[in-house]
């Protein structure tokens, strides 16, 4: 029973078949472990521009970074109220950007949506790396970074513990775990590509995978209980992200501060953090497949379909955010409202307004299909979504501050300084090298599952013929 | 099946061992004044101070020694935070009637500081960090005038067994952990009643 | 104080602390340390002195003229706080924060700890007996200099550093004691006497139903504010009294007061006259006057007086009959209304209210009898300065004393007292800390902060019979090299007379047998030395003596006919010097707290500002921070803009006591000095400098800053319930349980 | 008794599956359908049931796992709440409910997903030997079949390997 | 230890803070009125309370970005109500505002260390050494009182010689903590501790705050809510405020005390009395 022939079965096969083709269903499996593993070769030129840019931008996080640390946080520039600056801003940013990974390989998994597979990997060390970046603002944020040990709650001589009301404590918890369990999704779905590169190395790097693909045969038995554990992972990675991004949200929602204090926090980020993923994974996607020649992989319909997705989400968070107004602006409370005024009309203005242009307006660009197929407009524009998104991060964290309920102590004014900014542009080249690493040492592009969609479809389409 | 079952309770059983230590996280320390190991011992270093004070002559209860109650020389440790080093002309005070040990160089030393008028660069020994307030007052007044427990031991339960050695060391670990074992322990209110309490657990009340 | 009778400087030397450095180890370091630190060990300290437990000695606070009572807080040898002394009634157990901030000019890091010498352009530190010997050498027992070649100029001083001074200048046949203050309150004190017949009677403020004050900032920078905002506490208990503040720039009393008027700058006289024709109207006070007085305010009317002062003429007739409603009343005049070149007359035309209203002896007293009068302050004056300034150009000066005045800083420029300086051959600064003025004398001696020196000081504003307040050391002296003044003079004077000082070894000798010798007046039967002892730890000598009364000198008030001020063109804006009530003159912009402690009424720290009134800001298309010019016909300073409602239209204001360049850290470099853009305008009949009365034209330089300030982009509660306001008739105060002072 | 292996290497499913299917139906003394294993670079069900059922217990971990990172999670939680140093902070209870729910939602997640992935670890009896009998190819595009059996079989499984056209038999004597 | 109490005080353990009556049966609660009518605006408090707990003089350039330290601020707010007046005819409205010692702070909840809690005596605590900077209290403070060390302020606030002002029994705060008014808990821990010693309650009058003690028109008044005979209960009574509610049922509308965003339920400890205006003046 090696091919269904069985004409109910072709029926049903045939309405989930997309219309473009995805992929080139007759390349050979072992052009697929080739193309790949070239990837993780000797690079283009491209890619060590950006590795040097990122490399270059982080050296300069790093400098901004420990100027701040000697100096104390007066050089960001931060003051009372004004406490948090980019740095929080940036750290939703970062988690949310980690939420890509999730979808397109937890739930799209196990929606069976095969056209994720040759670009799931990449989208999940995009979530573990983006993660860690967010971990690092949370300590470069920390007033006295050196004592951040005091939010673990471990037994110690001091015989104190955390505070568990925190929100904080709860991001703490919520990123540590979906840190932990991204960095094993990502590792345990990458053990038979690991096997492969095993099988392709020589020397220490053989070694390295040796140990690293846990002796994976791919055995009938390996693959049995390999299926199961991944597809259940899947299932509590996709609450657990949820999870995250709503915590995070509660760090807002649940304090009293106008302009945060809004029922529909969670599902606004969750639905921000999504957008801002999938915004990331049109970039990372353009990228990739021009530095290491994926082209027979990100295939120009996948980037067709990531685009629709995108669109889709997009305009959940234009619902959101919209409802996000409208809670404020027929709520009764008077405070929150001349915030969300401040914000449409006061110095943030122009930041408030290109956010919604960019966030609402701009992913219509998406519905084009032939914006969507040129890949230059869509470099722009997913980076204009990106930035759209961050702005939407800054302009919940600073009016509040800027604007909230004390009048005398507003800063309507504030900016943040040059270390700031030094900083957050540090993260992205901190983001972006520990990715170019990556890509040079695992396989970008999962081969077994590719593989496999190769092997369905051609099938498939066998047996429509 | 079975070697799985057999595995999940090894895990299980692991991870319950764990959360009790977790749970339970501390053992608990030794009564007041107790010199026994409660967990908490950590000897500090030699601290060199500028007259080698030998406590064992004046406060040891041996043979030869002179069983001084400590609050003779120390005497702000009822009345203040501080116990405080006792003033010069308190040493003074007794040694000039001692003729025997004038001739003694630490006696000597002692005396050239008293004829400048010069105080005597004591070094701290147990030296708690500056943003703990540590009160020596109540801590005398409940456990010796109230309590009506031996000097030796009220003193002895952070100092150590003073009265054995020369110039004071450190023998506990001063930590927070160690203040508050005892904190959480039921101590009688006073000596002639059932009714205890404990310490406060505010953390105001010891970081200032 | 103690059984033995262990002497009070004794104490403070035996003590002989080690290890009581304070520790600047934060809260980061969280390892116990063994042997690091040292203990805090004492020789042969008094029982009392526990390490760990602080002590409270009385003295005086010198910050001010006021001379309130103080308490330090002791401990290891230290002088931590400083808190009021409940035993006097000046302070009634409060302090303000200029006296708060007396402990930063005593630990100040830019004093002055060793003699100095000038050499050359610069000055060089020298040994004490190097110094003395140049000081001895020019005013010693050999010295050649005699009478008036010689000048000693002060600020405010009183007690018996006053008399040993007086004596010291004797000894040469001197009366050249220079008094000099830069905000004096002379003419005040003239019309006051010219009118009551004593120079400062005292307000019983809170005996008041309704103060009509003429710019008297009576809680921030009055003769005694620690007291007055002690008064206007109880005066605004139950029955609620009314404050009605009349001036052109608002100042803290105007910003409590219950209505506030704006009036044109040196206008106020008028506006008196005008109430007190619209008083005369009623039949209860209509012949509370001479006739041909009464006649001659017959021009006042309420149409004239509002065209002239710029207050609402409605406005006039209603202050009136407040004041005849709410009795007893109190007018008061203030600097804003006396700084003009008709101050005196603004002054007794205010007077003539308190005449009419008939408050003599219910809200206002005289002080009681003084039976120290020789220590009674002497208040300085421009004139005494501007005069001894021609003295030093015309080359007369041969030696010149400075102490506790800092006129190379506040000197109006037309007075060039710094390049006069130039001509006199020998200078002496007797100083804390280097300031504008030292910094151009020959000697600099650095004497003992008040907290560390001995001392009497006697209020010239007694508000409750009399007090001799006693000043004494808090701690021992934080360096060395210090001396106390009376000390230095007591040296001098031995050498000058050597018979009538021989007796004293020094000044603590000196002024213990002074106070002694004042106890049959105090009428104890103590021992001479428990009198001391007593003395000491009170921190002031009681009197309670009854007030005295007061004058209604009628005549000497002249009504000539109402005079609208002439508008400028050149020189369009009125300009108002403020005081701050933290820096004052200037003497403290060298504390960090009080440069630190916003300006109450605008929250601006550490500058200078210009206030303009928003309407004329919004005309001139000047913006908060816009940096402006602010130019009279003497010069001119640059400052930043600061859009200020509570100021008259055709007003600017800049607060005085920045813009310093040698005054140490905390000072220099702060903001501008508008002293030196004051015009020559002065009082017709006191000559005093009439600090009000400069005209000046704004001009923008297109530059703008922040501002440096505390409030944030809006002056308003935008609608949350922050502070509340409620109607004086709704509240019901006697219901209510309050805190009354004393 | 000693079993040896035998790996033959297929170039596809359909190849791997008819040589299944024919081993399946052979009956061979010493032979047992338990004892083949298949190893292929992608998963393939249908040719995997060949083989019949072979059970799954990692999500009996995962159970495990969820349970005990729910009650771990309180329970330590709660007991941390409730030590001496408790304190009220902002009005609320010491042990309040719901942040103690979000927390111990994050360990039940945490530990569910730790246990499965270290159930799936057990499941593949790690860390242990690996079968000798491997072949690169299988990680790029071959089908193997490994038979463990009777020495004396080997021959025999071969001979029917051979009937199916594969690519290269490995043998080698094992344990 | 933990797990036997957590058993055997479940249900103290689940008790919400402030209930009605909650502090008749405690010894202290610390609280305080402040009646704006006597408020000069004079700025004594700030100073006396830079003096008694060593706040840090940041200096020009840190206070004109907003980072001064002080723990007790005086407000100056303009007339409101039809526009902004030509001239604030009725005076400044000064507000002296310093940490309102929340019964139900949102400050505290968030710490993710508890550096900040409640302590038995009703403050609303700082503990320095345990502050590790996130400043997600002072965003969650509706009235903006904490105050965050943006620079290592030992080194700079405090040159020789002027350290010595320090008071010993506060700490000196490092940089990267945050701070705030702490009812000058110094002062009371020592009272306490002297009236514990002699077998007593703290008087009333026998400890107050710097700001308090320096306030020359007696503006501020601090005492022990618990004590019904001191000042403060008897002002607090008078006025008719309940700590425990959100919304005073007042029967006499003429008192004047009232608490700052007593609608976000943080039942501050502080009442402030209206200030009064003569209107027909």
């Amino acid at each position: 029973m090696i091919q269904s022939t069985d004409e109910k079965d072709i029926e049903i096969e045939r309405r989930f078949v997309p219309k473009a083709k995805d992929i080139n269903d007759e390349i050979a499996w072992a052009q697929i472990n080739k193309d790949v593993l070239r990837s993780m070769e000797r690079p283009r030129l491209m890619y060590w521009v950006i590795f040097l840019a990122s490399l270059a931008l982080f050296g300069f996080g790093v400098y901004c970074e420990i100027y701040q640390y000697q100096n104390g946080l007066g050089v960001a520039d931060l003051e009372n109220p004004q406490v948090w600056g980019l740095y929080i801003a940036t750290f939703i940013f970062w988690i949310g950007m980690s939420h890509s990974g999730t979808l397109l390989s937890a739930i799209l998994h196990i929606m069976h949506a095969d056209w994720r597979k040759p670009i799931y990997r990449f989208a999940e060390a995009m979530t573990t790396f983006s993660l860690m970046t967010a971990g690092l603002f949370v300590l470069v944020h920390l007033g006295r970074v050196w004592e951040f040990y005091y939010v673990v709650a471990y037994p110690n001589e001091r015989w104190a513990w955390p505070n568990f009301n925190s929100p904080l404590v709860w991001d703490a918890t919520a990123i540590g775990t979906y840190l932990t369990s991204s960095i094993v999704f990502l590792y345990f779905g990458m053990i038979p590509d690991l096997a492969i590169c095993r099988d392709n190395a020589k020397g220490v790097r053989k070694k390295f995978y040796w140990l690293l693909s846990l002796g994976w045969q791919g055995t009938d038995r390996q693959w049995a209980n390999f299926r199961v554990a991944y597809l259940t992972v899947a299932c509590f990675l996709i609450p657990l992200a949820v999870s995250v991004h709503s915590i995070v949200a509660t760090d807002f929602a649940v304090s009293q501060q106008p302009g945060w204090h809004i029922t529909s926090f969670p599902p606004y980020f969750v639905a921000g953090a999504l957008y801002s993923g999938c915004a990331a994974i049109i970039t990372l996607f353009i990228v990739l497949r021009y530095v290491f020649r994926f082209e027979e992989y990100m295939t120009m319909p996948i980037l067709d379909k990531t685009c629709r997705l995108t669109f889709a989400i997009a305009m959940v968070w234009t619902y959101l955010n919209l409802v996000e107004y409208a809670s404020v602006w027929y709520g009764d409370d008077p405070v929150a409202k001349q915030t969300l005024l401040f914000r449409a009309t006061g110095d943030y203005a122009a930041y408030w307004w290109a956010m919604n242009f960019l966030g609402s307006v701009v992913p219509f660009a998406l519905a084009f299909k032939s914006l969507r197929n040129n890949i230059p407009v869509m470099l722009v524009v997913s980076l204009l979504l990106n930035l759209g998104m961050w702005l939407e991060r800054f302009m919940i964290v600073t009016p509040t501050f800027a604007h909230g309920f004390y009048p005398w102590t507003w800063t309507d004014h504030w900016m943040p300084s040059w270390v700031q900014w030094g900083i957050v542009a540090g993260s992205f080249g901190w983001f972006s090298m520990l990715f170019m690493l990556f890509c040079k040492i695992f396989p970008t592009v999962s081969m077994y599952e590719v593989k496999e969609m190769v092997y369905h479809r051609f099938v498939a389409r066998k047996a429509r013929a | 099946m079975k070697v799985h079952i057999k595995n999940i309770l090894i895990w299980l059983s692991l991870c319950c061992f764990c959360s009790a230590a977790l749970a339970e996280p501390f053992v608990q320390g030794g009564p007041i004044g107790s010199q026994t190991d409660d967990g908490f011992n950590a000897l500090g270093p030699v601290v060199e101070q500028p007259i080698e004070f030998p406590h064992k002559t004046h406060a040891g209860n041996g043979p030869g020694q002179m069983n001084i109650n400590c609050m003779y020389c120390h005497t702000y440790a009822r009345r203040s935070n501080v116990s405080g080093i006792p003033r010069l002309d308190k040493c003074i005070g007794c040694h000039k009637m001692i003729e025997s040990v004038r001739d003694k160089p630490r006696i000597k030393k002692l005396f050239e500081y008293w004829e400048k008028k010069k105080p005597i660069p004591w070094k701290k020994v147990h030296d708690l960090p500056d943003f703990v307030r540590f009160n020596h007052e109540r801590h005398i007044q409940r456990f010796y005038f109230r309590e009506h427990r031996p000097v030796r031991e009220v003193c002895g339960y952070c100092h150590g067994d003073v009265g054995s050695m020369n110039t004071a060391r450190r023998v506990k670990a001063l930590s927070m952990g160690w203040c508050v074992s005892c904190h959480q322990k039921e101590h009688l209110e006073n000596a002639s009643t059932t009714k205890t309490s404990n310490g406060p657990n505010d953390c105001w009340q010891c970081h200032k | 104080m103690s059984s033995n009778k262990i002497d009070r400087r004794d104490f403070l030397r035996v003590l002989g602390i080690s290890g009581a450095a304070a520790t600047l180890a934060g809260c980061g370091n969280t390892s116990i340390e063994s042997g690091a630190e040292l203990v805090e060990s004492y020789v042969q300290p008094e029982d009392f002195v526990v390490p760990g437990v602080g002590v409270y000695y009385a003295s005086t606070c010198t910050q001010c003229g006021s001379g309130c009572g103080i308490m330090g807080r002791v401990r290891e040898g230290r002088i931590l706080k400083l808190e009021g002394n409940p035993k006097s009634a000046i302070s009634g157990g409060k302090i303000c924060g200029l006296g708060q901030a007396g402990v930063q000019m005593h630990y100040n890091p830019d004093r002055l700890t060793k003699p100095m010498l000038r050499e050359g352009d610069g000055l060089k530190v020298v040994s004490w007996d190097k110094a003395m010997g140049v000081l001895n050498a020019r005013l010693g027992s050999k010295s050649t200099l005699s009478g008036q070649q010689i000048a000693f100029l002060t600020g405010e001083i009183s007690g018996h550093q006053k008399v040993l001074l007086a004596n010291f200048l004797e000894s040469f046949g001197s009366t050249n004691h220079v008094v000099y203050d830069a905000l004096s309150p002379v003419v005040g004190h003239g019309a006051n006497k010219a009118v009551y017949g004593v120079e400062q009677p005292v307000l019983q403020i809170d005996k008041a139903r309704l103060i009509l004050s003429f710019g008297n900032d009576f809680l921030g920078t009055g003769p005694s504010p620690v007291r007055m905002a002690a008064q206007y506490a109880r005066f605004r208990k139950a029955p609620r009294g009314t404050l009605i503040q009349i001036e052109p720039r608002m100042t803290l009393t105007g910003a409590n007061a219950d209505r506030w008027y704006a009036i044109r700058p040196g206008t106020e006289g008028v506006l008196a006259l005008g109430l007190a024709h619209s008083l005369l109207q009623h039949p209860e006070f209509a012949h509370s006057i001479p006739q041909e007085l009464a006649a001659a305010l017959k021009p006042y009317d309420k149409e004239t007086v509002a065209e002239i002062t710029g207050i609402n003429a409605d406005a006039i007739p209603h202050m009136a009959s407040l004041l005849w409603e709410k009795s007893p009343s109190l007018v008061i005049s203030g600097p804003s209304a006396e700084g003009h070149v008709h101050g005196f007359s603004n002054a007794t035309a205010i007077h003539l209210l308190n005449l009419i209203l008939d408050n003599r002896g219910k809200t206002l007293q005289g002080q009681a009898n003084h039976p120290f009068p020789q220590l009674s302050p002497a208040f300085g004056s421009y004139t005494a300065l501007a005069q001894l300034n021609q003295a030093m150009s015309a080359g007369k000066c041969e030696a010149l004393l400075i102490m506790g005045c800092n006129p190379a800083f506040t000197a109006p420029t037309f007075v060039p007292f710094a390049n006069n300086m130039g001509k006199v051959p020998f200078k002496v600064a007797f100083t804390t800390q280097l300031d504008e003025t030292s910094r151009q004398c020959d000697l600099v001696l650095p004497i003992l902060s008040p907290l560390e020196d001995f001392g009497t000081h006697v209020a010239g504003y007694q508000p409750a019979g009399v007090e001799l307040m006693i000043q004494q050391p808090l701690m021992e002296k934080l360096y060395p090299e210090t001396r106390g003044i009376g000390d230095i003079l007591i040296d001098l004077l031995k050498q000058r007379k050597p018979d009538a000082y021989k007796a004293f070894p020094d000044y603590y000798a000196y002024l213990k047998t002074a106070v002694v010798k004042a106890k049959p007046v105090f009428k104890v039967k103590e021992s001479d030395d428990d009198f001391w002892e007593d003395a000491l730890r009170n921190g002031v000598l009681r009197l309670d003596l009854p007030p005295a009364p007061i004058d209604a000198r009628v005549a000497a008030i002249k009504v000539s006919a109402p005079q609208a001020t002439e508008m400028g063109m050149q020189y369009p804006f009125y300009f108002v010097p403020s005081v701050k009530a933290d820096l004052r003159d200037g003497r403290h912009a060298n504390l960090p707290w009080l440069q630190e402690s916003p300006d109450p009424m605008t929250s601006v720290a550490w500058d200078s500002w210009v206030e303009i009134h928003p309407t004329t800001a919004t005309q001139m298309q000047i913006r908060e921070g816009d940096i402006l010019e602010v130019q009279s016909a003497t010069g001119s300073v640059r400052a930043k803009a600061y859009l200020f409602p509570g100021i008259q239209p055709d007003t600017v204001s800049m607060p005085v006591g920045q813009g310093h360049t040698g005054y140490g850290r905390y000072a220099d470099g702060i903001g501008a000095n508008p002293f030196k853009i004051l015009d020559p305008n002065f009082d017709e009949q006191t000559g005093e400098l009439a600090m009000y009365s400069t005209r000046v034209i704004i001009k923008k330089t297109g530059e703008n800053a922040k501002m440096i300030k505390d409030e944030g982009p809006t002056t308003l509660q935008q609608g949350r319930k922050l502070v509340v306001t409620m109607a004086a008739d709704q509240a019901e105060l006697a219901k209510e349980i309050t805190r009354v002072t004393q | 008794m000693s079993k040896a292996h035998t790996l033959a290497l297929f170039n596809d499913f359909e190849a791997a599956g008819r040589a299944l299917q024919e081993l399946k139906v052979s009956n061979l003394p010493g032979f047992r359908m338990d004892d083949v294993l298949i190893k292929s670079p992608i998963e393939h069900p249908e040719l995997s049931e060949m083989l019949g059922s072979r059970p799954v217990y990692v999500q009996l971990y995962t159970l495990a796992g969820a349970v005990l990172g729910s009650t771990i999670g309180f329970t330590l939680i709660a007991s941390a709440q409730g030590n001496f140093l408790q304190q009220i902070r902002g009005g609320r209870p010491i042990v309040p409910i719901p942040p103690d729910m979000v927390l111990t939602y994050e360990l039940f997640i945490l530990i569910g997903v730790l246990m499965t992935v270290v159930g799936c670890f057990i499941a593949w009896k790690l860390p242990g030997n690996r079968s000798p009998l491997y072949n690169t190819r299988i990680s790029e595009d071959k089908i193997g079949i490994l038979v463990k059996a009777d020495p004396l079989v080997i021959p025999k499984v071969n001979g029917i390997f051979e009937r199916h056209q594969p690519l290269e038999i490995m043998g080698e004597q094992g344990r | 230890m933990s797990l036997s109490n957590l058993i055997k005080n479940w249900s103290s353990l689940r008790v919400k803070r402030p209930y009605e009556g909650q502090y008749k049966d405690k010894d202290y609660k610390w609280a305080m009125v402040i009646d704006l009518d006597a408020c000069t605006g004079c700025n004594a408090c700030t100073t006396a309370c830079y003096a008694e707990n060593n706040l840090p003089v940041v200096g020009k350039e840190a206070f004109s970005k907003g980072q001064a330290m002080h723990w007790i601020r005086i407000e100056r707010y303009w007339g409101e109500g039809d526009a902004l007046p030509k001239f604030p005819e009725r005076g400044a409205q000064f507000l002296p505002m310093l940490c309102q010692q929340c019964e139900s702070a949102p400050c505290e909840v968030v710490c993710p260390v508890g550096a900040t809690h409640h302590t038995p005596d009703g403050l609303n605590s700082q503990v320095y050494n345990r502050c590790i900077g996130s400043r997600y209290c002072s965003a969650n403070c509706p009235y903006k009182v904490r105050y965050f060390n943006w620079w290592q302020y030992p080194e700079r606030a405090w040159p020789n010689p002027l350290e010595q002002q320090l008071n010993p029994d506060v700490t000196v705060r490092s940089k990267g903590v945050m701070e705030k008014c702490t009812f000058c808990v110094q002062r009371l821990v020592e009272a306490k501790n002297r009236a514990r010693t002699e077998g007593r309650k703290v008087e009333d009058g026998e400890v107050t705050t710097a700001c308090a003690q320096a306030c020359p028109t007696s503006a501020i008044t601090f005492g022990n809510l618990a004590d019904s005979k001191s000042q403060v209960a008897k002002m607090w009574e008078r006025q008719q405020i309940d700590l425990a509610k959100d919304k005073q049922e007042k029967s006499d509308e003429n008192m004047r005390g009232y608490r700052i965003f007593e609608d976000l339920r943080t039942y501050p400890s502080i009442v402030y009395m209206e200030r009064i205006r003569d209107l027909q003046a």
